[in-house]
């Protein structure tokens, strides 16, 4: 079997228990978080702190919209052959007061789905490679 | 500081024909000249909007277009803010005019087009949000307006039909525009037979990518008072380039989050309703001040945040404002009477100055069969990638 | 108009780490402010100058800058000139603050270069200059610096110990710089053992490509004037962002030939003399009023030509000018003080602000042991592909 | 024997007899000639005629400057393996009161030049695809 690896280092950590969990980055002089971390320095204009920790973010949010994409996006999107239409969700996290995009985890019912219901954090493959399963971070109904 | 004039707008036409931005561009910038009555050697300053997939002239499309043109010596500038390109090119021409520089500036934007979805260049850069979003995600721009068009609908009761309203209204309005693509009435029937792209948005809810270039030619209100053709100026009464506030806690491309709004207050008001705001308390005029509103209708949808968020209506209001005919040609505030991007597609350094040649053609009563009557003042209004607002507000 | 002043100048050194040049950028605006004594909530406006290597964020700059500043509704410009891009920036800012829209702006430049050969980005574009003069003939920059200087030896009798001269006193110059990348005295025997990459031009007399960062603080003269550290204001007497005037008939990057002269009359100057002489006419200063000069050492043989350029010597003078040590620290008008791109290499859109800062640094007399004695007047220079002028003249 | 074809479309031809020349464009209206052709119209600021005719440039000229380039360029320059260096020339022609570049005919003794030498223009292999030999302008010692 081949090794999985994140499709991007450092945004996202997978479990032992098949849970997944996206990392950020938090300004222990304000508070802020940011998602990706990007860079080192808080981006807060009244503050400016040099460091970001490094902090896990919420698992679990409230939906605040979403879509289902019916046609093949451009590279650089590994779209497969044939092409597989793509739900996205944009999540709100309550402790961090911030929205989150990531894809729909496959199956899900996009025509159910309403703003404020309950979503979780999960992984799925998104390609292969030669050498690795590539990993992303999803959005499913809780 | 005295308020710089439009002496000359000119465009080539929209379409999609894949020759060089350059052409389109020397088109655009002689028919301004020609409409201003003034040749390439009256210019003391050229500003472009740059064009980022059609190699280094994109790059310098100042110095691109004044080659062409014919080098002369003119200092140039070119800027780049994705669709906001043309309203920091206008503002760039501005600043040197009211710095004294110069008394007569050309604004250029051009672009030829990829079809289908705008992407990334070509590579691999995990550090760059924009390649993030596409190879991540596939969050591509109509993903984007389609959260935006479900958030309408969840938050405000917004209707598929309500976004076709938008459709059908500015089909009609193109369909007097000479330099429109697509001058093509779309009825419900049509509309609802069109391909779901992201939904709830259709193929015809969300523009296209187009070729097409617009200019204007600016000049100070002193040059400008020594003209015999007074009566077609227009005055740019505000120009508002602003960014966001932090924390910008509503979803903008290509950010995959929004910014967090803990240890920050809120800012006062929206993105999108700081940079009407900004040129409102500019000009000293307001929403109830508009004759007519050109606004950046990517999708259907989006047409509808703008209602909100220029002050036309109130949170959530704007289908009811849609429905009452206020916003279609006829009724009280005009909005998009030259078809917008529904008939125009996106060109996307030009479109911001195409906005302002529409609003120069209608304040000086030239619009012919998609005049707005008696029109004073008029705004225009759009958005670009990374926190670019751009918005003009021009009198007569 | 009132001259805009410089309130604070800050660095990125240089080097080659491959970081975010976003990271470069900020530190540098953060030195400049902090040199300034004033915090990013006093600026009113942020203009930037572009790279073109590093995805979107590189082609919108400012907002780039000003999102990793703190978004703040800062007002912002992101230009490219290529090599110029640095001086449109810095004539961005001015105009805004001579506009009246703002006291205070904020301009910034930064890179992250890729190793070895500039070349152009990937694809296939037969319509970009910039493509056909490196798939057609391998006309790599330091083609063009090779043409250049073969072209001093053949008309003027330039020799390579000449070119090593300036590589000599360059690297002397540089020596004391903490922000230089390369700190190494080169001698003779040194130089004579580096490859030829262009003949007659070797490894050592052409610039390297760099990561850094420059930015400095400029204000309205009437906001400076109230401040307490008058004694170290420089003022920005003079910005030459010309582009050439037609016909265009030295060779320059990217072109694979001149304009034809058949047709038009030769303009009065050169497009390299032309540049100087709008900032001297601008400045009411001329050559004899320098005090130090900052030109662009994209090679060793390229700075001669500048000399006569800018007015020091006659054409064809420029190696007995270098021979008399005129142009080395300590004499009647030191070039490249700061060591030039000899030692910092190009980090293209910081390139031209840190040659302002450079002359900041020096007409403060905060150079150390760089100090060229008593600076009243300091000039930079350099030009960027497809016709892009740049020349700042500071006094104090 | 593959067939030949020109590097880039319309920059210049071969000749049966083996010689070959620049296509340029000539402005009917101030007489300006511009090399390569690329737009329609005239870039002369004090013209602007809407048409260039296409014409053949003077395949003689003056040597105004050379070099010998000993590095291989980065793509798009079709460097071959091992790398070949390749001179340089910039040459002067008359009639048209302008300077060419191009690449020195395999062979050139650079050490030999001097400026203001007469050159002139052949062709030679630039690189092979799969389809074609393709060709490319250069200056020769006439
Ligand atoms: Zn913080
Ligand atoms: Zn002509």
């Amino acid at each position: 079997m081949k090794p999985r690896r994140p499709v991007v280092e450092g945004y996202f950590e997978e479990r032992a228990d098949g849970s997944a969990v996206l990392v950020g980055g938090r300004c222990d002089a304000c508070g802020a978080y940011f998602f990706p971390k990007r860079f080192s320095f808080c981006r807060n204009p009244g503050c400016g702190a040099p460091d970001l920790a490094d902090v896990e973010l919420s698992t679990r949010g409230t939906l605040w919209s979403f879509t289902d994409n019916r046609y093949a996006p451009p590279p650089p999107y590994p779209a497969a052959e044939p092409f597989e239409p793509y739900g996205v969700a944009a999540v709100a996290l309550e402790a961090e007061q911030m929205v989150v995009l990531g894809q729909l985890a496959r199956g899900t019912d996009v025509a159910a789905l309403h703003a404020g219901q309950a979503m979780e954090l999960c992984a799925e493959d998104l390609y292969e490679t030669d050498d690795a399963v590539v990993r992303v971070w999803k959005w499913r109904i809780a | 500081m005295s308020e710089v004039v439009v002496l000359g707008a000119g465009m080539h036409p929209w379409g999609k024909w894949g020759r060089n931005f350059v052409e389109y561009g020397v088109v655009a910038a002689r028919a301004a000249l020609a409409d201003a009555g003034l040749g390439w050697g009256d210019v003391g300053f050229l500003a472009a909007g740059n064009t980022m997939r059609n190699g280094y002239p994109g790059y310098v499309s100042g110095s691109t277009f004044a080659q062409s043109l014919g080098w002369q010596g003119t200092r140039v500038s070119s800027s780049f803010a994705a669709c906001a390109s043309g309203a920091v090119a206008i503002d760039s021409a501005r600043a040197q005019i009211q710095a004294g520089r110069c008394d007569v500036a050309l604004v250029v934007g051009a672009d030829t087009a990829p079809k289908g979805f705008f992407g990334p260049l070509p590579g691999v850069r995990p550090e760059d949000p924009d390649w993030i979003r596409f190879h991540v995600l596939g969050a591509t721009n109509p993903t984007y307006f389609a959260l935006y068009a479900r958030r309408r609908m969840e938050a405000y009761g917004a209707t598929t039909d309500d976004f076709a309203a938008v459709k059908i209204k500015n089909s009609r309005h193109g369909l007097e525009n000479p330099n429109a693509r697509y001058r093509k009435e779309f009825g419900a029937a049509e509309i609802a037979e069109s391909p779901v792209v992201a939904d709830p948005l259709r193929l015809v809810d969300i523009c296209a990518t187009s070729d097409g270039a617009a200019a204007l030619v600016l000049a100070s209100a002193e040059y400008a008072a020594r003209r015999a053709d007074r009566d077609r100026h227009v005055r740019i009464a505000a120009i508002s380039t602003v960014t966001p506030r932090y924390p910008n806690t509503y979803l903008d491309m290509p950010d995959i989050a929004t910014d967090s709004a803990v240890g920050a207050a809120l800012p006062e008001r929206s993105f999108r309703d700081s940079i009407a705001h900004a040129a409102y308390e500019e000009a000293g005029l307001g929403p109830g001040d508009l004759s007519l509103a050109e606004v950046y209708d990517l999708s259907t949808a989006l047409e509808l945040d703008w209602y909100e968020n220029i002050g036309l209506c109130g949170e959530g209001e704007a289908e009811a404002l849609l429905r009452s005919g206020a916003t279609t040609l006829g009724g009280r505030v005009p909005v998009n009477p030259s078809g917008g991007l529904a008939c125009f597609g996106e060109a996307i350094p030009a479109q911001a100055i195409a906005q302002v040649v529409e609003l120069t053609t209608q304040l000086r009563g030239e619009a012919g069969a998609r005049q707005v009557d008696g029109a004073r003042v008029g705004l225009s209004i759009n958005q670009g990638l990374f926190g670019h607002g751009s918005c003009v507000i021009a009198t007569r």
